[in-house]
Parts: C-alpha cells; structure tokens; sequence
C-alpha cells in the first residue's frame, strides 16, 4: 500500500493543481512543491521498511486490473529499484524548487505535468506486470513533451517532436513483444498473465530469446540512449526547460538501463547473452563518442547531454559484464548520473536564468562574482567526472571493475575471446573516464576562470537562498554516496546477487532449448511470489478464444498457420486461484488480502501440479535444478 | 424460351454500358442516368436467373431494387438542384472547392 | 415455403421500429412547431434513449438467438444488439453536439434529426439483416440519410458538393453491391445469409461466386473507406457539418464494418474459402496494410483538421481491418475488433465534436493556424482534444491504446509470422500516425493565436467532450465490463 | 465519347426529339403483342410449331434495342436526349422482361421505371437547364479515362464469357402464372414482407432527404 500511496500523492498533486485558479501561480508552485515534499517523505518509509537481506520484492501489491486479460496492478521494489524510486522522489521537490524563478508562464500546467511525470516515473520503476510499466512507459512521454514544447526553448516543437517519435517507434516494439510473451506463455501454459513474477519463470526458445530480447533493448536503448540512437536527446535537452532537463537526466533516461536490468535480461537471458557484447562494444563506443562530441560543443548543456550519452555507456557497459561488480556498479551509477548530471543542469539552468543563453563564450570568470555558486558547481562537476572520494568513482571504478571480468559473466564461458574483449571494452572505457574528466574541467574552465569578458557578467548575483537549497541536497549526497557507500550497497546486494543467480539458471536452461513455447522452470528462488493466484483470467473470455483454434486445417496449403495450441491439459490447483466472479452476478466478494505462502504450501502446491496436469514429456520441468 | 445466358450476358452488357457512362461522361445528370443502367442491368441479371429457376424470389428482389433506384435518384436529383442552385454566380471551370 | 406471420417478431425487433416511427414523430413536430431554434435534437435524442434501452432490455432478456425473424429475413443476435448500442450512443452524442452546432449555422433542425433516427434505423436494418435483401435496403436507408446529411448545409455549395460527390461514387457502389448479390442469387438460388453460408462451401470455385463477392467486397470497402475505394472520404468529410462528419466516421463505420464483418463471418471466411486458392484473408490482409499506410502517408500533409481525421478515419479503416482477418480466422475472436470500433467511435466523435466546437457563424475553423494558442484560452478543450487525439495515436492510458492493444493482442495469438508482419506494419504506421495526431496540439499548446476563438458556448457542447473524454478514459483504464460485452457480442449468439 | 455530340442547341432540334418520342409510342403497341407472345401458354402454343419461337425472337428484338438505348443514352451530348434515349432503354427492357414471362415486372418498368422516375429526371434537367453547367465528372484527364475504360473492359470480357459458360444450362419449366401479379403478390406479401415495409422507411428518407437539401437557409429565406 505504501507504493501505492508514493504513486496516488502526485497524482492527487496534480488533480488538485490542476484545479486550481489560474492566476494563483505563487500558490500553484508551493501546492506542487507541498505534494513533491509529501511524496519524498513518504518515499523514505520505503528504506525504513526495506528488509536489507531480503533479495526479493518488498511493498508487494496486488490488485486485479482488467481480470479478462490477466492484468494485475502489481506493483513491488526490491534492491534494484529503490533506490531509483526514491532517486525519483528526491528530483522532484528540487526540481520543483529549481522552477520558481524559471517558469512563469502558465505555471499551473507545469506543475501539473511535473506531478504526472513524477507518478509516472515512480509508477514504471515500481510495477512488476508488464502491461502496468508499458502504460506508465508511455505516461512518461505525455508530460515530458509538453515540458519540452510548452516551456522550452529553441526548435522546441522539433525536439519535443523528435523525444515522442523516437521513444513510440521502440516501445511499440516493445509492445509487440509483451503481447507476443503474453500469447505464447498463456499458449504453453493456460495461464494468461502479463505478472512479470511469473513470466520469470519461464525461458523461451533460444530464436525466440534472441528476437524478444531485441524488440525490448530497441526500446530501451532509445531511452538510455545508447550510440546510434541517441540522437534525440542532446535537442531534447537542449531546447527543454531546466526542470525538463533535471527530470530528463535524472530518471528519465535511468528508465532505459532500468528496463534492461529488469526486464529484457530477466525475461530473456539467452538473447541478452547473445546480444551482450554488440551492446557493450556500442556502450564503449557511446563513451568515447559522447565525451569527444561533448569536448567539441559549445553549448554548455549540449554539453552535459552529451555527457549523459557518455556516461551511461558506462552503465550499459557494466549491465552487460553481468557480473556482481559491474552490474552493482551500473546500479550505483544510475544513481551518481541522476545526482550529478541533475546538477549540471541545474546549475547550467541558474546561469540560463541570469544570462539567457548557454553559450560557453558568453561565460568566463564567474569565479570572482559567485564564488558561492562555483564552489557547488565545482563539487557537482568533479563528482561527475569521477573523483575519487566522491560518488561517481565509485560506481565507475565497480564498472570498470565488472567489465575487465566480464567473460566470466557471460554465461560462465572461458573462451580467450571472450577474455580479450572484455579486457579491451574495460580498456577503452577506461580511457572514457580521462575524457570525462578532460570535457568537464573544460566546461567549468570556460564558465568559471580567467577574466570576465562579457560586461553584462559583472554584476551577477551570487546564488541565492533558494538555489542552494535546491543543490544542498544533491551535494550531501554526492559526499555521503562517495564517502560511505555501504547503505547503498548493501541494500542493492541481495537483489543483484539473486539477478545473477537466476540470470545464470535461466540461461542454462535455455541454452538448446528450441521449442516453440516457452516452457517454466519450477526451480527459481523468487517463485514464492509467482503464484497464479492474482487473477486468473475470467474463465471463457481469453481462454476460449485463444484455444478455440481447433478448426480443421483446409488440405491446401495454408499460407496462414493456424494458431498451434496444445490444449492445455494443466489443471491449475483450485486452493491458489481467486474466487471469479460470475459474470453479472452479484457483488464481488470482497477481496482478501493475498496470502503469503509458506514454502512449505509452495512445494504442496507445486507438487500437486506436477502430478496432475503436467503431461510427461512436455519439457516443462526441464532446465537446471 | 430464351436460353438464361443470353439474358445475363445482355444484363452483363447493360451494366458495363452503365459503367462506361459513369466513368467518361462529365454531365453529372448523365452520369445519374448511367446509375439507372447499371441497375437496370442487375435487375435484369435477377430477373433472368429468376426465370432460369422458376421461382420468384429474384423478381421480388428486382422489385425492391427499382424502388431503391426510385429513392437515389430523388436524393440525387435534388443534391443536384442545390448545388446549381448555390452555384449560379460562380464560374463553371471552377468545379470542385476540395481539391488539394 | 409456408410462411405466417408471427406477431412477437415485431417485438423482437421492437427497437428499429420504434426509431423509425420516432422520426416521424419527430418531423411532425418540426411540421408543427416550425423550423429554428426549437431543440429537436432534444426530442430525437428522448427518442434515442428510448430505443437503446429496448436494445439493453433485448440484450439483458436476450436466451435464445432470433434468427429467423420474418421468414429469415432478420436477426436479433447479440453482435448486432452491441452494434445497436453504439449506433444509439453515436445518434445520441452527435444529437448533442447538432443541437448547438445547428443552431449556431442556421439549419432547419426538425427534419435533420429525423434523419438521423433514420439512418441509425437504417444501420440497424443493416446490421439486424439476415438476408442481402434486407442488407441491401439498409445499407441504402442509412445511405440515403447520410447522402442527405451531408449535404443538408443550406447555402453552402462545399456541403451541397460533398453530398453529391458521395452521393454518386455511392449510388455506383450499390450498382456493383447489388450485382454481386445478383450473381451470387444466381448461382445459388438464395438470399438469405444462412442459407448462403451453408451452399457457398461446396461453390467455392465457381468463378461466378468469386465475381460477386469481389463486387460485394468493393462496395463494402467503399462504404467503410478501404484504400482503393477512398477516394471520396476526404471531400465528403471535409464538406459535411461538422457533427455530420463525426457521426460519418463513428457509426456509419462501425455500420459498415458490421455488416462486412456479418458477410465475412457468413459468406468469405467459410474454411474453403480461409485458405483457399483465392485466400479472402490474404485479400483483407493486402487492404488492410494499404489502408492503414496510404491513410496515413495522405494524413501528414493535411493542414486541415477536418481533412486530417478524415483521413485518419482511413487509417483506422485500415487497423479494423486487422480484426476483420482475426474474426476471418477465428469468428470467437469478434471481441477484439468490436471493442475497437467502440474506442474509435467514441474518440473520433469527441474530436469531431471539438472541431464542430471551435467554429463559429458560417465559418468552420479547420485549419490548423486556427487552433493556434486555443489552450490558453480553453485549456479544458483542449486538454479534451489532446486525450482524443492521443486516443487516436493509440496512446495509454486511453481507449486508443487500450482496443489496438487487444487487437494486437487478438492478432498475435495466431502463431503465423504474416499476422506477425501485420502487426508490425500497424505498429510503424502507429508511430506515423503519431507525427501527425500531434500537430494539432502543437497548435494549440505550443503556438501562440493571434485572437482568441469564439467557440460555441452551448452546454451540449460541453456535455458531449465531458462524455467522451470520460468514456475514452473508462475504456482505456477499465475496460473490463466493455471487453466483457464485446466478447458476448457473437454472432448468432 | 462526345465524338457522337451535336453541337446545335436544343431548340433546333424539335424534330429529331418528336421523332424520337413517336419510336416510343410506337414500342407500346409492340410490347402490348409481346405480352400474348411470351406467355407460358403461348410458349406452350409453340411447342407445337417449333418454328418460331416468339419470346427468343421477342428477346433478340427487345435486346438489340436495349443495347441501343443505352448506347445511345450514354452517348448523348443533351440530357433531354439523353433522358428520352433512357426510357427507350427502359421500355425495351421491359420488353426483354416479357420474354422472360416476367409479366409484372415488365409492367413496373413500364409504370415507375420509365414513367415516374425518368419525369423526375426530365424534370431536373429542365429545371437545371443550361447543360453546360452540369459538368462534374468522377475521372478526369484522359490517361485515367483510358485506364479505366481498360479495367471495364477487361471487366466485361471476364464477366460475359463467364456468364456464357457458366449460366444455368437450362432453364426452370414454369406454370402458368408465374411472373403474374399474383404470384409476385405472394411473395412480396409473404416471404419479402419485412423488405417490402422496410421499403417504405427507404422511401421515406428519400422524401425527408429532398426537403432537407433544398431547404435555403433561414437567412436565405429571409433575404428572397
């Protein structure tokens, strides 16, 4: 319920703003900022309930959404997401705080849109049903391309155009490939579902794993954006607000890398396997890429967006080691990028406020007129480029870590080739990190030192109040996360750990597996939550349709195949499955809380399936044990 | 008795005629009385197979159909009166208004 | 060949009948009360309610299919009952938004309404049909209505034109309709679908059968704007009243794709037919990817929005074309495809309503420079016209996404790599579709206007984007009683 | 096509029309004889003189001339000759319908057909009239006139040598009163009951839809 609340106070937020009286634009921003705060508070309940040994998902949540087609409003975090989660939580009142100064014009929709992107950041980092996230996916897109289009500036209807065809051209993609898992796995099993808990459970073919895994890393890596496809996003960045920008860069983007270590790897280890070192060799290239091309701008926050490219190369690089350092420390990246990259723009966009332009010609020598404001900006900028002590080493030093060992990731091979590449990737990133370092001390060289050249740069204020309250949170965190990572770490552990177990079970048993249907393993640690018991599908509706495909097959040659149902012969245990409700009946029953099954029921159960429905010789229970 | 062929194919004829005088004629109350040959062809396409199975259903058929081409070419002909009627000042070669 | 006439099957068909003698109702009224100003759209929209709570009566107490009504001449079954009730919802929404809309350009309103209960009775007719005879008249009730509706702007030779324009590529279609029907008379001796079902399969090569049913399906596409045979749509959409054209893309559509469906469930999907050497499927499929595409390709470069959803209302052609393949492979799959027609006609009614919102006097606003900054001064409107156009695009959390996603989902479920290709060929013009369904509102959220535009302020107005916005939200975040409904929506059922 | 046009007005053209309209009047009589022809008890008649077999001779006579009417018709430059060409048609339609013992369908084309419709359309025409304004056309440019005259054609040659070898090789032997009001009556009163009133909701339209269209606007109405 408590994620359910992180998901309903924004929302609310915005309804209410939305409501408000047009002219009250003073009480608009502090009606967001009240919600933004109330959100983040109660987001830190999630750390004070999080069970740091327990690998699995916490805060889990269930209710049946449309039961006709199998689709529950799950929702739950564990070690992966938290952290994103509250990443999330934490932008938003700084952003919100960052947009007192910068939008005023027609505030209350701003904030509105603030709110919903917040929800539905929040709503696709949480839900663990693939048709929720694809619905808060493309949430997303709404609000942040109005930000862009409304409040931006520049060929703003050009970026905010170019940010929503690119993202629908992948998650459409990504759509066909939910809906090909979701016929295939109800086909194999009877049971529809798009509950992410139990479509883990099963692998599918290793042609299929390979096409599946394909159509949900184009939509990711869009998101991320990964080299080729990341051209929308220095004009997104550029021509968006600051707020857009800090939002863009700090959760938005993470939703990419997030989709992998979620969902594309879990669902289809094979295909990610196969896929993997493509992916790492174009995160490499991503680094270097982007740290030249951001070297060369001159435009400070195409500048920062084309660090961002550079920098979650990284991420993607250390995901792809799946190792425990690298994808722990991809993990921990995300959250340094959303940290300091967040601040970058910040900061670029206090200067835009004062100046009005991003051009790093116009700057220089602000050293000596807001010696308050360098100072942060400094701190903000070296935990970007990695300096040790601060954040962003330590995630980078974990992915370099991860990506020198990365042959021992991909599916435990030994091969030198495998060991050459890995050392190679590792290598050339590394070289990444001097880039880095070398564009960003360029940015703050051109903003901040030698004489001040522009006159109009002679009398700017220092930052005030409100500013540093906006960065006092992001560089607290930039020196704890640097200083004493242990909280955070620890927290992701367990769930990278148990991430890597399954990731290597489920490889294994998919490796030479080339049926058609996907076929369960009754093996996975996080099965307890995998039950069929959320809601099956309302008899008749899915069911019959999708197996009503018995007519005869006309003796010509079909240029069609019919639908290739095996009847399904399982007969689900009765105890695990919801009352349906009849059709038109009466009232429901009141829905009892779902139970937590003891392993003990579990086995009961799993047992009772094995012996009544499963009809030997369908592979079902093959894989490794 | 008239073999059924050579009804339908006369009916076939009767429709194509139609069709070529909807395609190439410009005058549009022309092209309106193309429509009416058109259906007569089909009446007599149901008519013939009507005879050619001794039974009626086919005349009975035919029979809406002239009713239903008496109803079209009321709703046409007056379509037809209003545009001329809007369109007395405006210069012929102007035809369409919607072209883009 | 006994026949006697059994009195409860007026009762079965209670519902069309009452509209018909509702709009002679309705007529007497305007003869009575006069021509201005006098809200029949009130009285038609009473008369509305009234037939579509005899159609849920039917549905509630609907066991046993009527099938053989009037010597088999028509069908009360459930698919036709939930097509009923969108014909009724359409009538009702276009009623509201007509009542101002009229008023605001001077029409004479009574004998508009009553034919638009005409035409709902005639889509009825259609959809109820269970012999081509009874299809044919119709298809020809509803399309004479239309014809007239469309044209029924006094003075403006745009509307006059349109009508007439339609009016003729129409009357053509029904020449070839009705010689396909004749052909297939001819070489099977009936009428009646039933009957057609059962002989077509064993004369599923005769060359003449094939003739017919290409001419049928040629007007049939005309009729629901499949590619070749669209080429009207654009100017009739363009110069119809505005309400006239969202009641043209909501029910005359769902109208069309009803009996399409009705004859593909019937005569073309017969199993000799599915994969036969003419493959129907694979007909439908080649129209569908056409369709869509050319719907959408011609859709970019349109500046007016009215000409933009009209072709957009192509494109959908296109997308429910992809059900009519799914119900051709597997009728129990008819759901999908009715739960789209559902979204559609409920979103492009609220765009159309907008578009009939934002005109004034005389003058239709269209163009796209005419929606310039209309958020600032409407922003309710607007933020109305966004969850429409995004419904259209097929963006969640509407019922857009919601009814391409079932069909998807519907279409997938066959395992075979050309529903695949299908599939994927809907999704890239989805995302075509997406360029163009955003234009709009960058007009009136990104531009500044130079003038404020004086929309109609009726509440019927108000009323129908509250309704409609309401509904896409419904169907797309609770789908569930809708999916329910469509999914009993079988026919004969 | 308008190679066949004549480019004198109309007004000199009285004596071809009234010539026109004479053929017409002439039919009448002719489809009158026809009736006796190409009743079944006629046919019957014939079976014993096999000589001559009056509804095929009825129908070749009947069929040539429908094929020149509508010949005719489409080729016509002037509506009104065009118009009078179209009830040419239809009357020797009709006839065909006699051949084919339709007897009450010959007279409905006679009666509505040719009667009641074509007075509407002679009555658009002349209300219209200057025909120079009635150009619309669906196809335009002759490249498309030439393709879709192709697609006729190749239509055609489809259509009619599949009817030549398709029909029904022999038709039906019918009773006497097949064709006649009478059983026309049962059927339209039985099996078509439903069409035959649903008709009417057609017909009805068709009226509403006149009124509307040519209704003028209220301001319109004002300002005559």
């Amino acid at each position: 319920m408590l994620l359910i609340a992180i998901l309903a106070i924004p929302l609310v937020g915005a309804i209410a703003v939305a409501l408000m009286p047009r002219k009250d634009e003073q009480g608009a921003r502090h009606m967001g900022m009240v919600f933004t705060l109330l959100t983040f508070f109660v987001s830190l309940a999630l750390i004070a309930g999080f069970k740091i040994s327990d690998p699995g998902m916490q805060f889990e949540f269930s209710v049946p959404w449309v039961r006709s087609l199998g689709i529950n409003f799950h929702v739950g975090i564990d070690g992966i997401s938290l952290w994103l989660v509250l990443l999330a939580t934490l932008l938003g009142p700084i952003v919100m705080l960052s947009t007192y100064k910068a939008i005023d014009t027609r505030v209350k929709e701003f904030v509105a849109s603030l709110l919903i992107l917040e929800m539905a950041m929040i709503g696709a980092l949480v839900s663990l049903d693939l048709f929720v996230f694809y619905v808060f996916w493309e949430i997303m897109l709404v609000p942040m391309y109005l930000m862009i289009g409304v409040w931006g500036h520049g060929a703003k209807i050009y970026a905010a155009l170019k940010f929503v065809l690119y993202t629908l051209v992948g998650s459409l993609v990504m759509l066909v490939a939910i809906i090909y898992v979701y016929v295939s796995h109800g086909a194999a099993t009877g049971f529809y579902t798009f509950d992410y808990m139990v479509l883990t459970q099963s692998v599918w073919g290793e042609q299929a794993q390979i096409f599946l895994f394909l159509a949900f890393a184009i939509a990711f890596a869009i998101k991320v954006p990964m080299f080729p496809l990341h051209t929308w996003l220095p004009d997104a960045h550029t021509q968006a607000p600051t707020a857009g920008s800090v939002i863009l860069a700090g959760v938005l983007l993470k939703m990419g890398t997030y989709g992998f270590i979620r969902f594309a790897i879990p669902l289809f280890p094979y295909g990610a396997a196969v896929w993997a070192p493509y992916i790492s060799g174009l995160a490499v290239i991503g680094i270097i890429y982007g740290a030249l091309v951001a070297y060369a701008q001159k435009d400070a926050k195409k500048l920062v967006a084309y660090s961002s490219v550079s920098h979650l190369g990284f991420v993607m690089l250390g995901l792809m080691a799946m190792n425990e350092a690298g994808v722990t420390g991809s993990l921990y990246q995300m959250l340094n990028h959303g940290i300091s990259t967040g601040g970058l723009f910040l900061a670029i966009g206090m200067l835009y406020e004062r100046r009005h332009t991003h051009e790093l010609d116009q700057f220089g020598g602000l050293w000596r007129r807001m010696p308050v404001f360098a100072g942060m900006f400094m701190i903000i900028m070296l935990s970007s480029a990695g300096l040790p002590g601060l954040n962003g080493f330590v995630g980078e030093f974990l992915i370099l870590v991860g990506a020198f060992t990365h042959h021992q990731g991909v599916a435990g091979t030994d091969l030198p080739i495998f060991i050459w590449h890995s050392r190679l990737m590792a290598g050339i990133a590394a070289i990444g990190v001097v880039l880095g370092a070398v564009y960003l001390l360029h940015l703050y060289q051109k903003l901040m030192f030698g004489p001040i050249t522009q006159p109009k740069n002679a009398d700017l204020d220092d930052a005030s109040w409100r500013e540093i309250l906006t960065f006092a949170p992001l560089i607290v965190l930039i020196f704890a996360m640097g200083i004493y990572p242990k909280p955070f770490l620890e927290r992701m552990e367990p769930a990278v750990k148990l991430f890597l177990k399954e990731y290597k079970v489920k490889y294994k048993a998919s490796e030479g597996y080339t049926g058609q249907q996907p076929k369960q393993l009754a093996s996975l640690s996080r099965s307890k939550y995998a039950l069929p018991a959320l809601s099956a599908p309302r008899a008749g509706i899915v069911a019959k349709t999708t197996m009503a495909g018995g007519k005869a097959v006309s003796p010509k040659v079909p240029k069609i195949v019919r639908p290739k149902i095996v009847p399904p012969k399982v007969v689900r245990p009765k105890i695990v499955r919801p009352k349906v409700r009849p059709r038109g009946g009466a009232a429901p029953a009141p829905r009892t809380p779902r139970k937590r099954i003891s392993p003990e029921d579990m086995r009961r159960i799993r047992r009772q399936m094995q012996q009544r429905g499963r009809p030997p010789g369908r592979g079902g229970r093959g894989g490794a044990g | 008795m008239v073999p059924t062929g050579y009804v339908l194919v006369l009916a076939a004829v009767l429709f194509l005629l139609g069709l070529v005088g909807v395609v190439l004629r410009r005058n549009v109350i022309i092209v309106m009385m193309s429509v009416e040959l058109m259906l007569n062809g089909v009446n007599m396409t149901l008519i013939g197979f009507a005879r050619a199975r001794g039974e009626m259903f086919g005349q009975a058929f035919s029979f809406m159909i002239i009713a239903l081409a008496a109803a079209e070419a009321a709703v046409g002909l007056a379509i037809l009166v209003a545009i001329f009627r809007t369109r007395r000042t405006v210069n012929v070669d102007e035809i369409s208004l919607m072209r883009h | 060949m006994s026949f006697s006439l059994n009195p409860a099957d007026f009762v079965h068909l209670a519902p069309v009948l009452f509209l018909t003698v509702w709009a002679c109702l309705v007529l007497l009224a305007s003869a009575i009360g006069g021509g201005h100003g006098r809200h029949y759209g009130l009285l038609a929209i009473l008369g509305l309610i009234l037939s579509g709570l005899g159609v849920a009566l039917s549905w509630v107490q609907h066991v046993q299919p009527a099938t053989d009504l009037f010597a088999g001449m028509m069908v009360v079954d459930r698919f036709a009952l939930f097509l009923d009730m969108i014909f009724i919802i359409a009538g009702i929404l276009t009623a509201l938004v007509a009542d101002a809309y009229l008023e605001e350009h001077r029409f004479t309103e009574g004998e508009f309404f009553a034919l638009l209960l005409l035409s709902i009775s005639g889509m009825m007719m259609m959809v109820h049909a269970g012999d081509l005879v009874m299809f044919v008249i119709g298809l020809e009730t509803m399309s004479l209505a239309i014809y007239a509706l469309v044209a029924s702007w006094p003075g403006q030779r745009r509307s006059a034109e349109a009508g007439f324009k339609y009016f003729l590529m129409g009357a053509v279609a029904s020449a070839f309709l009705l010689y396909g029907i004749a052909l297939l008379y001819g070489v099977t001796g009936t009428t009646n679908l039933a009957k057609l079902a059962g002989v077509i399969n064993g004369k599923a090569g005769e060359p003449l059968v094939l003739v017919g049913m290409f001419m049928i399906l040629g007007a049939m596409g005309f009729k629901v704007a499949l590619v070749p045979f669209h080429m009207w749509t654009p100017d009739a959409y363009e110069g119809a009243p505005t309400p006239v054209t969202g009641f043209m893309a909501a029910a005359v559509k769902a109208a069309g794709f009803g009996a399409l469906l009705r004859l593909v469930a019937g005569l073309f999907s017969a199993d000799a037919w599915t994969f036969g050497s003419t493959g129907w499927i694979n007909i439908f499929w080649v129209l569908s990817v056409l369709t869509m595409t050319i719907g959408n390709i011609s859709a970019l470069r349109q500046n007016n929005v009215k000409r933009m959803l009209a072709y957009s209302s192509i494109a959908h052609a296109g997308y429910l074309l992809i059900g009519v393949v799914v119900v051709g492979l597997d009728p129990s799959q008819m759901g999908a495809v009715l739960f789209y027609v559902v979204a559609y006609a409920v979103t492009t009614l609220g765009a159309f309503a907008v578009v009939a919102w934002i005109g004034s006097r005389d003058v239709e606003r269209t163009t796209l420079e005419d929606w310039y900054g209309v958020a600032k001064h409407h922003p309710a409107v607007a933020l109305a016209m966004m969850l429409f156009l995004f419904s259209l695009g097929g963006l969640p959390p509407t019922a857009g996404f919601f009814a391409k996603f079932y069909l998807f989902k519907a279409a997938l479920s066959f395992d075979s790599p050309q529903m695949l290709t299908l599939v994927l060929i809907a999704i890239a013009n989805s995302v075509v579709s997406m360029y163009y369904y955003l234009r709009p509102i960058v007009a009136m959220y990104f531009r500044e206007g130079a003038s404020a535009p004086k929309p109609l302020t009726s509440f019927s107005v108000y009323w129908v984007l509250g309704i409609t916005s309401a509904l896409v939200l419904i169907l797309g975040m609770a789908p569930d009683a809708t999916l329910a409904w469509a999914a009993q929506a079988l026919m004969g059922g | 096509m308008d190679l066949l046009s004549q480019k004198t007005p109309l007004s000199q053209r009285r004596p071809f029309i009234s010539s026109l309209m004479a053929t017409i009047a002439l039919l009448v009589p002719w489809l009158a004889t026809s009736v006796a022809w190409a009743t079944p008890q006629a046919a019957a008649a014939a079976k014993t003189a096999p000589a001559f077999n009056g509804a095929l001779w009825t129908f070749y006579i009947f069929g040539a001339l429908t094929i020149a009417g509508a010949l005719l018709t489409i080729t016509r430059r002037n509506p009104v000759t065009a118009a009078l060409w179209l009830v040419f048609t239809l009357f020797a339609t009709a006839g065909v319908y006699l051949s084919l013992h339709a007897t009450f369908m010959a007279a409905i084309q006679v009666l509505v057909y040719a009667g009641a419709i074509m007075v509407l359309f002679m009555f658009v025409v002349m209300m219209v009239g200057n025909t120079e304004r009635q150009e619309f056309g669906i196809m335009r440019g002759l490249f498309s006139k030439v393709v879709a005259l192709g697609a006729i054609a190749l239509l055609g040659w489809r259509l009619i040598s599949l009817l030549m070898r398709q029909a029904p090789a022999k038709a039906a032997m019918v009773s006497d009163g097949y064709g006649s009001v009478h059983s026309m009556g049962g059927v339209l009163f039985r099996e078509y009951l439903f069409p035959f009133e649903a008709i009417s909701v057609l017909l009805l339209v068709a009226i509403v839809g006149a009124v509307v269209i040519s209704r003028r606007s209220t301001e319109e109405k004002e300002e005559v």
